[in-house]
Order: structure tokens, then sequence, then C-alpha cells
């Protein structure tokens, strides 16, 4: 157990230092494949960790400030995927830009750099088992990916790149706040310093814990992290980022780094329930519900197809949201549909990036009659974005069945009813949106690039992933979502 | 039970080569539409198996899904929608290999071939799911792949429209499903049919509802019929006939299999079937009759024609609520029959479409006439099918109308009370809706097919080619044979009757079948009598004119002197009278250019009938909710300080109303 | 309830088969009588079939075989339909539940085939014609259906040779309000079918005004005799749907019902159309939606009553 | 002691006012350098038995990045952009401090209702942190310039230190250098994003950053 520990430390150390190295490269493509080799490296250790984390039991190190149990080695595993899945697109993603001169060498030291640093910083959230540094890898991950965004400077994106900056800041300046209140709602804990902030210690000392000051600090993680994960009302950041950033970055963003808010919230969500069974509950609810129905408003009157895609990532992880408040059933749902959403929304956006060079433009008005384009990048896109409006035999479909049958459990008829209305008014107008995307005569003459190996089995394996789970999850699968499920709402049982 | 799946297997494989072999047309239509017919005719050997011998097979493996099993059962209602299901499907595929050879050089046939095998697999799979979440996931396929087949021709505007209109009707009404199975697996603790418990439901009306919400919108149910007529026209006609003969009879499946789930229905129910089934019919016909796109007034049709089965069903629901072995038999059983009748004279109906629209460019029955002598085969199956369709002797459209008439004429009879008022209403309804339907297919039988062409264009016309053909002639000629067949065919229907009366009219159902299977009989003596005296009248003729001189000459034209083909009666004149009679419920448009001056040279008049369930409620709640929800997009005009306050003052709220 | 044969059911068909032109004979006596003229004789209809037969025939180039279909399935619907139509008490040749259903689609096929029949010749007037029958009959068929299902509930029977059967051996005592009106749909209904006035007048010369007539103005020899013969048949057949209620013999004795039957309706129907002929002139077209319509609501009237 | 934890209190609250009614965005930095050393001094202040290390490397990091490497970033991006004034906030000069008058009465009101678990001698902290925090959204909703959105930023980023100074001996010192960190680069960043929004716009204006919408 100690030995598997060190793992975390060559993990987070291996992807700082392959950021270094990005620097020492002479020229980009070489970049993009170090990076590719880099981020396959990097999944090793942590799938190891994640095979012994699933057959021991959970990992820590550092003296307890690093934990892996099944939740994060979840977690773990969603972004491994995410980031192999983006990295690899990245590869041919570049290409035009790389023979256009725009995407230099300088610049992509700069994207390699980051690229993994984004990759520890979003490691140390999930390994940490520290409160505090748990936060401290988030606002990282705030501060690193807010110059991916910006990766070629140009008005919209440094435009995008503030508000992200700000508005995520303030945000995890309020999660900090609500770290530091459930910090005091353990005041009568007679321990050492350096455990008070252990989740692992909290969650076994809930009755302790003073009620008011948890609740507050609750309040202010969910707000405050909840921005970072898009939750409405604080999801304003989102599209403007998602739109401006490269696709593989805007991949990441949605594929995993909202999901690494709402982890964070995750593990507060069990300590709060200790206190009261059903304070989480129906803030989750409530704020599901409100992410869902003012993403699905964006969604119908949406122009752009980037945008579009991050209001659905606004609305999916409202959904996520909403299945955490469900009971035990809803959070297995929700861990589910996190998966799903990350496979489901990087895909989007690797076609949805791949469209918008072919056509020069993400406005979807002028894009149209992709299929013909280029089957490829157009039946993506629209396999992807059938299957994000819930269809089946697609994993969305189930995970959102399952989520509708936890509220039908847990007696949230109205949060059902107004679920079910809200995904339907998102698959209305996002299939109004994807028919002429998809069909009709080519809107550009622009010749399609030849879809590359790698790009074929990202397109395929995705959906074909998303198809199997659709049809049949695997009982590794279902044991580690249900012990994550346990590990976050556990306690109702 | 493995014979079954293996020929869902066989047809999803075949699906799939001819998915990858989309570079070779040849190849994947054989391929596709190969495995159709090879895994149907292996699908029909367990159907029938246990239709005959009113056995079941089922089959239970493991599945982490499903809160049960991956349960799979062919029980007597199953195996008889499988009938069609497998039979349609196979002719439908026969049929589009040879109406696809049109498109070989334009389009990427195995893509088609590959959503018609899933369609296919779809509609087996949901009709012996065993399992609310398996049914939901092959309800969904089932639903999902028409989509890619209504959107063939994915570069006409018009046709995306109708497929966004197609999946958003499906996929809401799929909501409603999602709701009503999940709800029964909650209460009952498993989502396994057979773990499924009534009596322990909470709220069996809401149940009843969200069923008829969700199966009526696929079958098409007035008021969740739209898509019908937006989807069908813009569908090759394979696959518009297999949709409308068999797809939207997955819906009936439903609601049979609801029934049998959701245990003895309340008299309620049954009005609100039988409500349905009247509105449906009456409005579904007489839409048909404005409409003069033929593939569209086909899908009013089937409207129409779900409106009847679903008045059987109401019947026969009504009979299990009072106890009723006679309305059972009767109203189910018409039901079931018309299920199996209008699955195969709407198929032909839909074939015969294609087959004139392939010749003739268009589906526009104004600019068509004298279709019937260059394409002899199409317009007498097509004849046969309008028979069919109008309920006429001898064929088969009558036998079921029939026993759902007598179901209410007895009901009328012997029944009391005020609740009787029902049944003289369905006897008037359904003989309104055959007299309407009588116009309707004289309509288009008569300006498709007799008279003269009334553009050039139709004198180029020519017969389909023989993969066209044989379907036709092969549904037809079932037309004729389910007609002539009918007690027995009613007589296999027992097993499925006892299921869905819940076994609990053992012993009077087969003798309630006996009777009417008796008077079915007698009906077909009729029948033969009918056939008889017209092969006596032909040869009669025949030898009255033997020694006679046969002239040639123009129709009598009342004196004008030179009459045009383009001075034919039209559709839309011919139905004029009756439009004109349901003006109120139809809305049509006329657009007219009217006569000026001395010699006017240009005169017009265009009729639009739109479906006024789409434009009165439909557009006006997606509008509305368009412009509410538009609404909200104020509080994203860009400026970041306001952002920041609206997360102020979420936690402001927050505090305030959680912790105080 | 089985369907039941015997020997003294074929004379409902048979005396329908042979006497049925005669009908058109006696209503045009009639009417010549009333208007004070000396008519052609009763046997005149079998001379114009006779002459009819014997002729050739003249078809036009636009037609096909549907032209040709349809007063052969128009004769041969309405022959089948004379098997399950009894006369007064006698029963018919078939009979079985439901068998009224079956009669009035096979009027109904019959109707169709004209229609089409018309439409293939593609004359704007035949169109026309067409379009008309399949409207009116469209609104007739409630009416009838309705009407019989009060006399089903009346009488308790569900087949034609019952219905009748009963009405003519509970003699008046059946006879109520509702029958009344059952009687006057039906009559409306026998109107409307066979194309008389109010509705339409066999014996105008405009073919704009024509309903029926100008169906077939294109149809010739024996093509013509069959849709003439096929007319008379209707007629008879319709006819013993009114007689049915009205005749109330139950003799005992088989001849003599058989014979008072005959009479009864040849007299009968004939009277009646006689009159009403020589009384009133053809209603406006858009005026007979509204007679069939009115006759829908008796059957309904009759049908709220039985129910009581 | 309490006297001098008062004093640093009232000093640090007269400070979050000149933050408010300043529209010379180099007072402002000036400002924010005295609100930074005298946070810095603020958990020395504390009366605590133990943890003396602890607290005073803290303070020391606190001094050193929120005296001195903040406002030196904050002047470096000024004269980069060589503007001086915050022009027409959404909210004006005065009404601002009038605004500011009622959240601190409301943060003394709510420090006053909170049952905090904190030593009475330091409970006036709670009330100051919170009449930061609100002064800080303030400033980040109504003000205009980037430049004054990062200040508004720190005076919010004072505010949760403050109050975490008064849980400090809760919260492992690797974490509080963590957050410090972050901070800085935070500021660090945002100069930068200033910076950028200077080249590519001509001005730093935020509100009339609106291209992305709806």
């Amino acid at each position: 157990m100690h030995n598997a520990g060190h793992l975390i430390w060559i993990i987070l150390v291996v992807s700082v230092a392959f950021g270094g190295i990005c620097r020492i490269f002479r020229s980009p493509r070489k970049i993009l494949s170090f990076m590719c080799a880099g981020v396959l490296v990097v999944t090793v250790p942590v799938l190891t960790l994640v095979v012994y984390t699933f057959y021991y039991g959970a990992v820590s190190s550092a003296g307890q400030w690093f934990y892996i149990d099944s939740l994060s080695a979840f977690h773990l595993v969603v972004m491994m995927l995410v980031f192999c899945m983006s990295t690899f697109y990245g590869y041919h993603y570049f290409d035009e830009k790389i023979d256009e001169g725009i995407f230099t060498t300088r610049l992509a030291r700069r994207y390699g750099s980051l690229w993994f640093a984004s990759l520890t910083a979003m490691t140390l959230v999930l390994v940490s088992n520290n409160l505090g540094i748990m936060w401290v890898g988030m606002e990282t991950t705030t501060l690193v990916t807010a110059f991916l965004i910006n990766l070629y400077s140009n008005k919209t994106a440094v435009e995008a790149m503030w508000k992200y900056l700000i508005i995520c800041s303030v945000g995890i300046a309020f999660a900090f706040m609500g770290t530091l209140l459930v910090a005091a709602s353990a005041y009568t804990l007679e321990t050492h310093v350096a455990d008070v902030l252990l989740w692992t210690k909290l969650v076994k000392v809930g009755e302790v814990l003073n009620p008011a000051l948890l609740k507050t600090g609750f309040v202010f993680i969910l707000v405050g992290y909840g921005t970072k994960a898009g939750l409405a009302p604080m999801h304003t950041w989102l599209p403007d980022a998602h739109s401006q950033a490269p696709a593989p970055v805007s991949a990441i963003f949605s594929g995993f780094m909202l999901n690494a808010a709402l982890y964070c919230i995750m593990r507060y969500i069990s300590l709060v329930d200790l206190v009261s069974e059903t304070f989480s509950q129906e803030l989750l609810v409530l704020f599901g519900i409100g992410t869902i129905i003012i993403s699905a408003a964006f969604i119908l009157s949406q122009h752009d197809l980037k945008r579009l895609l991050a209001y659905h990532s606004v609305e999916h992880l409202g959904i996520i949201t909403l299945g955490l408040g469900l009971g035990p059933a809803g959070i297995f749902a929700a861990l589910f549909h996190t998966l799903n959403h990350s496979v489901c929304k990087s895909l989007g956006f690797f076609c949805a990036g791949r469209l918008g060079q072919i056509y020069g433009t993400y406005d979807m008005r002028q894009i149209s009659g992709s299929m013909h384009l280029s089957f490829l990048w157009g039946g993506g896109l629209m396999g992807s974005l059938l299957a994000l409006i819930g269809l089946a035999p697609f994993a969305l479909f189930m995970s959102e069945l399952l989520i509708v049958k936890a509220a039908l459990e847990t007696d949230t008829i109205w949060a059902m009813v107004l679920f079910l209305a809200g995904s339907s008014i998102v698959f209305v107008g996002a299939l109004k949106h994807i028919i002429p995307i998809a069909w009709g005569k080519p809107s550009t003459d622009h010749v399609c690039l030849k879809s590359m190996l790698t790009d074929k089995v990202l397109v395929l394996g995705a959906l074909a992933l998303l198809l199997m789970l659709g049809l049949w999850m695997p009982d590794v699968l279902h044991e580690i979502l249900y012990r994550a499920a346990y590990i976050v709402g556990g306690h109702h049982n | 039970m493995i014979v079954f799946l293996l020929s869902v297997i066989i047809i999803v494989a075949s699906g799939f080569a001819a998915l990858v072999t989309r570079r070779s047309n040849s190849l994947s239509t054989f391929l596709g539409v190969g495995g159709v017919c090879a895994g149907s005719l292996i699908g029909l050997i367990p159907t029938f198996n246990v239709l005959i011998h009113g056995s079941r097979l089922s089959l239970h493996l493991p599945w982490h899904f499903a809160w049960g099993s991956f349960f799979v059962e062919i029980d007597p209602l199953s195996s008889f929608f499988l009938i069609p299901v497998f039979g349609v499907s196979i002719l439908t595929a026969v049929y589009g290999a040879g109406y696809l050879q049109h498109y070989r050089q334009t389009h990427l046939l195995g893509v088609h071939w590959f959503f018609f095998n899933l369609l296919v697999a779809g509609m087996a799979m949901v009709a012996v799911a065993g399992n609310g979440v398996l049914f939901l996931i092959s309800w969904e396929v089932m639903s999902l792949a028409p989509f890619f087949l209504v959107t063939f021709h994915s570069d006409q505007s018009k046709v995306q429209h109708a497929g966004w209109v197609y999946l958003v009707a499906t996929h809401l009404g799929a909501i409603f499903l999602l709701v009503f199975f999940l709800l029964m697996g909650v209460n009952s603790g498993s989502m396994d049919f057979d773990h499924f418990n009534p009596s322990g439901y909470h709220h069996l009306s809401l149940l009843f509802l969200l069923a008829v919400i969700g199966f009526g919108s696929k079958s098409g149910f007035i008021p969740f019929h739209v898509w019908l007529p937006e989807a069908h026209p813009a569908a090759p006609s394979h696959v518009s006939a297999l949709m409308s003969g068999v797809m939207i009879k997955m819906g009936i499946y439903g609601l049979f299999r609801s029934l049998v789930l959701l245990g003895v229905p309340s008299v309620g129910w049954g009005y609100v079937f039988i409500g349905i089934g009247l509105i449906s019919g009456i409005a579904g016909v007489t839409f048909a009759l404005a409409q003069h796109d033929l593939k569209r007034l086909l899908a009013y049709h089937s409207v129409e024609n779900i409106g009847i089965i679903s008045i059987g069903i109401g019947i026969g629901m009504l009979g299990l609520s009072w106890d009723n072995p006679v309305l059972v038999v009767m109203g189910m059983g018409g039901a079931l029959l018309h299920v199996l009748n209008h699955s195969l004279f709407k198929s032909l109906l839909f074939l015969g479409a294609g087959s004139v629209q392939h010749a003739s460019g268009t589906l526009e029955i104004e600019h068509m006439g004298g279709l019937l002598k260059r394409m002899p085969i199409t317009g007498m199956t097509f004849l046969v099918g309008a028979a069919a369709i109008c309920g006429l002797p001898p064929l088969n459209g009558f036998i079921s109308e029939f026993l759902i008439y007598q179901g209410s004429v007895y009901g009328s009879m012997f029944l009391e009370g005020a609740t009787v008022g029902a049944m003289p209403a369905v006897i008037a309804g359904l003989a309104l809706i055959g007299g309407l339907a009588a116009i309707c297919f004289t309509k288009a039988f008569g300006i498709v097919f007799l008279g003269t062409a009334r553009r050039e264009k139709g004198v180029s016309v020519r017969e389909s080619r023989l993969s066209m053909k044989i379907p036709m002639l092969i549904l037809s000629a079932l037309c004729l044979l389910c007609g002539l067949l009918g007690a027995d065919i009613l007589k296999t229907a027992a097993p499925v009757l006892n299921m869905v009366t819940m076994n609990r009219f053992l012993d009077a159902i087969p003798l309630e079948l006996i009777k009417a299977a008796n008077s079915l009989r007698s009906v077909t003596w009729v029948f033969a009598g009918l056939i008889l005296i017209l092969t006596g009248l032909i040869f009669f003729r025949k030898w009255l004119l033997s020694k006679r001189y046969v002239q040639e000459g123009v129709t009598w034209d009342c004196g004008y002197i030179r009459p045009t083909s383009r001075m034919q009666y039209t559709a839309s004149s011919f139905v004029q009278p009756v439009t004109g009679f349901f003006r109120n419920i139809l809305q049509t448009r006329n657009i007219v250019s009217p006569p000026h001056g001395l010699f006017p040279t240009k005169v017009s008049l265009t009729t639009k009938t739109p479906d006024v369930f789409e434009k009165k409620f439909y557009s006006p709640l997606f509008e509305g909710t368009k412009r509410i929800l538009f609404g909200l997009r104020w509080i994203q005009q860009g400026r970041i300080q306001l952002y920041i306050a609206y997360i102020v003052i979420t936690l402001i709220i927050l505090l305030i109303w959680k912790v105080r | 309830m089985m369907t039941y044969w015997s020997h003294q059911s074929i004379s409902p068909v048979i005396s329908a088969i042979f006497l049925a032109p005669l009908l058109f004979g006696v209503i045009n006596w009639i009417k010549a009588f009333l208007s004070g003229r000396r008519g052609a004789p009763w046997l005149q209809p079998y001379f114009d079939l006779w002459k009819l037969m014997r002729k050739s025939a003249v078809y036009s180039r636009t037609t096909t075989w549907i032209f040709r279909a349809g007063p052969l399935v128009g004769l041969g619907a309405i022959l089948t339909a004379a098997m399950i139509m009894p006369m007064g008490n006698i029963p018919a040749l078939v009979s079985f539940p439901g068998d009224f259903v079956l009669f009035a689609y096979l009027l109904a096929l019959g109707r169709f085939f004209t229609i089409i029949a018309a439409l293939d010749t593609g004359s704007s007037f035949q169109g026309m014609g067409a379009s008309r029958e399949a409207y009116f009959s469209a609104l007739s068929e409630p009416a009838l259906l309705l009407a019989l299902t009060a006399v089903a509930r009346r009488t308790g029977s569900n087949s034609l040779s019952g219905m009748y059967e009963v009405l003519s051996s509970g003699s008046w005592a059946l006879v109520s309000p509702a029958m009344v009106l059952v009687f006057i749909a039906i009559f409306i209904v026998f109107l409307t079918e066979n194309a008389r006035i109010p509705v339409d007048d066999p014996t105008t010369h405009l073919e704009l005004t024509m309903i029926h007539e100008v169906m077939v103005l294109d149809h010739g020899g024996p093509d013509l005799a069959f849709i003439n013969y096929g007319a008379a048949l209707k007629m008879w057949i319709l006819g013993q749907l009114l007689i049915g209620i009205v005749n109330p013999v139950h003799t005992g004795i088989m001849w003599l019902n058989q014979t008072i039957s005959i009479v009864v309706s040849l007299s009968g129907p004939a009277i009646a159309v006689g009159l009403i002929e020589f009384s009133m002139a053809r209603l406006r077209l858009k005026r007979v939606p509204q007679l069939l319509v009115a006759a829908g609501i008796f059957s309904v009237l009759a049908l709220i009553m039985e129910l009581r | 002691m309490n006297n001098w934890i008062d004093l640093l209190i009232i000093l640090l609250i007269l400070s979050n006012f000149v933050m408010l009614g300043s529209s010379r965005l180099a007072v402002c930095i000036r400002t924010l350098a005295i609100q930074g050393i005298l946070l810095g001094i603020l958990p020395l202040m504390i009366d605590r038995q133990d943890l003396v290390l602890h607290t005073t490397l803290v303070s020391i990091g606190a001094l050193i990045i929120k005296g001195i490497v903040f406002p030196w970033l904050l002047f470096k991006v000024l004269r980069r952009i060589g503007i001086r004034r915050e022009i027409e906030p959404f909210v004006g000069y005065v009404p601002s401090l009038f605004i500011g008058l009622a959240g601190l009465i409301v943060s003394l009101y709510i420090g006053s209702k909170l049952d905090f678990p904190a030593p009475e001698s330091v409970a006036d902290v709670i009330p100051l942190s919170l009449f930061s925090i609100l002064a800080g959204l303030f400033l980040l909703t109504t003000r205009k310039k980037a430049l004054s959105m990062v200040m508004g930023y720190l005076v919010l980023e004072n505010g949760i230190y403050a109050f975490g100074s008064v849980v400090l001996n809760k919260v492992p010192v690797i974490v509080e250098l963590g957050v410090l960190l972050d901070a800085l680069v935070a500021v660090f960043i945002m100069g930068i994003a200033t910076y950028h929004i200077n080249r590519e716009f001509d001005h730093i204006d935020v509100n009339r950053l609106d291209n992305l919408k709806g």
C-alpha cells in the first residue's frame, strides 16, 4: 500500500517534468508527438494506481495528504481518457496551423507545457485528501488553462480568457471561503493541525462537526466550485471560454475540468450529509434543474457550434448535479453520466473543431452538408450530438434513464418533470441545429483533408464506447461506480 | 428463442455489413436485403411456432442495466405482431432493392440499408422485449433508425424538416414511455415484465395516460399524429410502407402490452380509447380527403386506421371492465385483425405510391392521370389496396371492421345504461369513416390512375421493375386471402385474446371466438358468392359481346368541342363538396388568381390544407416556449460585472434561504 | 346464430332478381297515372333491358378495364346483397349476425366501382357526378347503419332476417315512435341511394345537375343494361328494408305470405316514390347534405329512444 | 494586544473605504499595499499560545506577497498601460462610499449574529473580513477598468484571508502558502491578461468587452 502511494508522486512529478521537457523541442510537430507519448506514459502509473485501488482498496500517501479511493480513481480514469483522446486529436488538429506558420514552436512549447501543467493540476485535485490542497489544485487549473484559451491571442479569445479568469477566480475564492468554514466547523476536533482538512478525517467524525458552519461552508463550496463546474447562473464564463479555446482544449475543459470541479463538490456532499440528510440534496436538485432549464434556453437560440456544445456541457453538468441530489441511485447515475458525457463531449468538440477548420467558421447558419464533406467529422458530430441529446442506444440515454429512475424512487417528481421538459427542449432545439449542419449542400468548397488513422480510431472508438456503454455495463465499471457512489452518498443508507 | 435471437443478429449483422461495404452499392444492397429476408424468414419460424401452439418462448440473461435481466419472450401477443414485422419487412426490402436502383449513382445505399435493417431488428426486439429497459432501448432504436431512412433525400430542406418533426415527435413520446416503465419498475422493484404487479401501483390512471400518450404518439393518435403526414411523403416508399404498415403498429403493440401490464382497465379507459379512436378516425380521413400529395394522403389514412384499431381496443376494454367476453372478442379481435390487415393494405398502398412516384417523378395527384394504362400491375394492386382500406368486400379490410361493427352493434343491442351511448357513436363513426374513405380512395385511385395524363410527363411513364411488382402482387394476393380466411385468422388470435384479458375468460373466449368466426365464415360465403357472381357476369358479358362489334371512340363530351386532358375533374374538385362540409376543421386555404379581362390568359387555384393541430397547437406551443426561453437570453449580455453579480446574488440568496 | 339455409329462403332472391325491373315499371306507370298520362307498360323495363343486352358496345379510348368492370361489380355487389336481404318475415338466403353491415358495404362496393368507372372516362361531367355520389353516400351510410342498429335493438336480433322476422311476427306491436323515425331515415337513404327525387332526378336532361345518371353517361349496350338492372335491384332490396318495417303480414301460410310480400314490395315503394316524384321537385344540391344529416339525426333519435 | 488588533481592524476598514472612493488607480494600489502589510501583521497580533512558527511563516509570506509583490506587479502593469484613472464606474464614488457604509453595517450585524468558534479577542475580525469581501465584490461588479477589477479581486481575497487568519491554526501552513502562491499567480496572470486586453483593444474597459454573448 505504501509503495503504491509513491505512484501518486510519480504521476505528479512526471507530468510536471514533461511540461518542462516540452520546452526543449524545436518543432511543433515534435512537441505534439512528444505530448502523445508523454500522456501515454502518464497513463501507465495512473492506470496502475486505479487497478490497485480497485483490487486492494484506497491508497494514501504523504501522510494521508494524498488519497485515492474509488471516487477519485474513477475520475482519474475519466481524466486520462479525455486527456489521451484530446492529445491524440491535437496531433492532427494543428496540421493546418503548422503549415500556415501560425502554430509556431513558441506556441507549441507553451501549449505543451500548459497542457501537462493542467494535467498535473487536475491530478492534484483528484489525489489530494487535504481539502486545502484540493482547492489549490483547482485554482491552479484555472490559472493554467487561462492561457490555453488564449493560445492564439485575438480579441475574442482575450475577452473569453479575461472573463474565465475573473469569474472563476471569484468563484474559487468563495470555494476557499467555504473550505475555511468547513475547517472552522471542525473546531471542536482535537487533531493535529496538519490533519484538520483531511477529508478522510472529517468524514469519520461527522457527528462533531458544527452543522451551521458546515452548511454555510457547503453553500460557499457549491457556489464556488459550482462556478467552475458551470452551474447556472454561474456558468457565464463557460460558453465564452469553450468557444474561443482550440478544440482539444475545449475538449478537456468540457470533458474533464468541469467534472473535476464537481468532484470537489462531491467530496463535500459526503461531509455535509453527515449533519443533514437532505440539505445538499435540495440544493443540488435545485441547481441541477435551474442549470438544465437555462442551458436549454440558450441551446435553442444558439448559432455558434462550439457555444452550442458548451451549453450542452452546462446542461449535462446540470444533469449530473441533479443526479447527485437524488440519493445513492442518483449518484451512481450521475457518475456514470460523467463518464458518458466526457467521452461524448470530447468527441463533439473534436468534430466541431475540425469542421470549424474546414468551414472557416463556427456559425451554424453557414455550415451545411458536413456529412458530404467529411463523413468522419460530419458523421461524428451528428453522432455525438444525437448521443448528447439523449438518444438510445447511446450511453447517455442510459444514464439519464437512471437519473429519472432515481428521481422516481426518491419521489422528486417535480424535478423529474422539469428535467424531462428541459431535456426535451434541448432535444428539440439541438436537433434543429444538427440537421442542417449534417445535411444539405456543402456550404464551402474547402477540400477536406484526408482523415488520418488516429482520427478515425478516435471518432469510431468514442462512438463505439458510447454505444457499448449504452447496451452493456462491464462488471468492473459497475463495481467501481457503485463504490464511488457509496463514497459520495453511502451515508444515506 | 435462440433461433429468434439468431434472426435478429443476422439482420443487424447484415446491416453492419452493408454499412461497411457502402462503397459498393450493389454489394451492400445485396447484403442488406439478403440479411433482412434471411433473418425474417428464420424469425418467422419461432413466431409461427408460438402462435400456433399458444406457448411461450423466453430467455433470461443477466444484464446490469435492467434491474432484472435481459429478458426476451415471445408470447402469443408478440408473435401476432411479429408476423407483420417480419413478413412486411421482407416484401418492403425486396421492393426497396428495386426502388433504390434509381439512386445508386447519387447515394450511399449501404448506409440506408444499415438503418433499414436496424429498424427491422428494432421492431422485432420491441415485440419480444420482456424488460422495461430493453424495451425502451429497442424502442429508441426502432425510432431512431427511421429518422435516417426518412431523410434519405437529406438535401431537401423539406425532408430535413420532416426528419426533425419525426424525431421530435417520437422522442417526446418516448419520454412518456420512459416514465411509464420506470414508474412501474420502481413500484414493483424490477423492470422485468413478469415481475410487474399492477396491484402495487399507486397511479394506475396516470400510468395509463402515460402509455396512451407515449404509444399513441408512435401510432399516430390525434393529436400526436403530426409527424405522420410529414415523414411519410419524405421517406422512400418502401420505408413509408414499413413505417406505416408495421412500425406504427408497434405503438398498438405497446398499448396491448401495457394493458396486460396494467391489469383490468377501468371503464373510463375504454372510453378514452373509443374517443381517441373516433377523433383519429374521422379527423384522419377528413384531412386525408383534403390532401393532394399522394403519400401525405396515405399518411392521414394511417391515422384513420389507427383510429379504427383504437376503437376496437376501446370496445374490448369496455368488455374487459364489464366482464363481457363478447365485446372483448369483437373489439380486441377486430383490433388485432385490423392491425394485420392494415399492415398489408397500407404497405401495399405505399409501395404503389412509390411506384407512381418513381415513374412520374411526383406525388402531386393533380399532375397525374391515366397511369393505369402504363402501369397495369401497379394500378391493379393499388386498386386492391384502396378497396381493402375502404373496407370493401371481399377484401381483408372488411373483416376486421366487421368485427368491430359487430361488437358495437352487440353493445348497442344488449347493454343497458347511459354508458351505452359510445356504441352507436362507434357505428356512426365507422360508417362515416368508411364513406369518407371511399371518397378519398376513389379520388386517389381515380385521379392518379384513370382518365388521361394531366401533364406531359405522364406520357412517358413506365411500369416499375419486377422486384417492385412482385411485393405488390404478393401483398394484394394476401389482402384477398385474408379477406377469405378471416375466420381462421381470428381463431389463431385466441391465445392473444386470452393474454390481453389476463386469462379472465378462459372458457368464454373460445366460445365467443367460434361464434364470431362463424359469422365471419358466413361473410366468407357471401364473398365467395360475390366472386362467383362476378365471374359469372364477366362471362355473361363476354358472351353477349362475342357476337357484336365492339367499337372504340372518344368519351362523350356533352357537346363540348375541344376537350383537353386539363379539363378533367381534379382531385380537389372531386372532394370539394366534402371539404366544404368540413371546412371549419380543415381550414383549407385557397390561393386564387381569378380571371381578368375579356380573354383571361392565366387563372389558377391552389389549395393548401396544413395540419390544424400543428398549426393551431404545436406551432404556437413551440413558438411560445421559444419566446419565453429567448426571454432568458438577456441574462447573458457579455457584461462581466453582471456575471459576477449573478454569483454574488446566488450566494446571498442561498445564504439567506438556507443558513440564516 | 349459425348461418342457415332453407328452401323457402330462395324466394326473396328469386323474386328480387325477377321482379326488380317491374318495380321501375310500376313507378313510371304510377307517375304517369298521377300526372294524368297513360304510362308505359309495366313490363317496359324488361323490354329496355332486352334491347340493351343485344346491342354492341362502344368504349372510350380513354378508358381501361376499370370502366368495363364498373357495371359488372356494381351489379354483382347488389346481386350479392340480395342474398342477405329477407323479404318480410321470409328469411334471406344467407343470414348471420351483423349481416346488415355487410349489406351496407356491398352497396358501397358497387358504388365504389361505379365511381371509379365514371372517373375512368376522364370526363369532367362524370367526375362531377361521381363526386356528388360519393359525398351523399358517405353521409347516408351512417344514417342507414344507425337506423338498422335501432331496429336491431328493438328486435333483439342482429341479422337482417332475424330483425324482420321479429318485426313482422310482432305485427304492429313493435311499432313505436322510434320505428317511425327509423322508417323516415331509411326512406331518405332509400331515395338517396336510388337517386330519386328530391335528391336526384333520374329524368333530368341537364348533365350539370345530375348525380347518378351523369356517372353512367358513357356506358352503353350490355353495360348499361347491367347498370339499369342493378339500379332496379337496388331499389328492390332497399325497398325491402322499408317494407319490412311496415309490413306486418304474418298469415302463417307460406305462399300467402310470399304473395302478399311481393305485392307490397312492388306497390309500396312504387306508390311512395311515385307520390313524391309527382309532388316534389329536386332539392338544390346544397340542401341534399342537410336532408341526409337529418336522416342521420332521425336514426340517432330513434336509437336514443330505443336505448333509454 | 486587543487595542492593537482593533487599530488594525479600523485601519483595514478605512483602507477599504479608500478603495471604494478613489478614482486614481495609483492611490488604490498603494492602499492595497498598505492593506497587505496590515493583513500580514494581523495573524501575529492574534493571541495564540502555540504555533508561533506557523503563524510567523504565513505572516511573512503574506506580508511579502500582499504588501510588496502585488503592488509592484500592479504598478508595472499600470505603467505599461499608461492610464491613471477609473472613469465613470457604474456606481459613482460618493454613492460607493455610502454603499460601503451600508455594507459595513450589514457586516457588523451578520458578524454579531454568527455563532463563530473564535476567541473573543478576534471576534471583530469577522465583520472586517465580511466587509472586505463585500467591498471586493462591489468593486468587481461596478468598476470598468480591468485593473480595478483585479484590485477588487484582491480586496475580496484579502477579506477571505482575514477570515482565514481567524481559523488559521486550523489550516496547515503548506495549504496557506499554496493559497498565497495561487493568489500571486492569479494576480500575475490577471496582470498579463490586462496587458493583453490593452494590446488587443487599446483600452482596458472590460465593460466594452461584450463581443461574446448569448
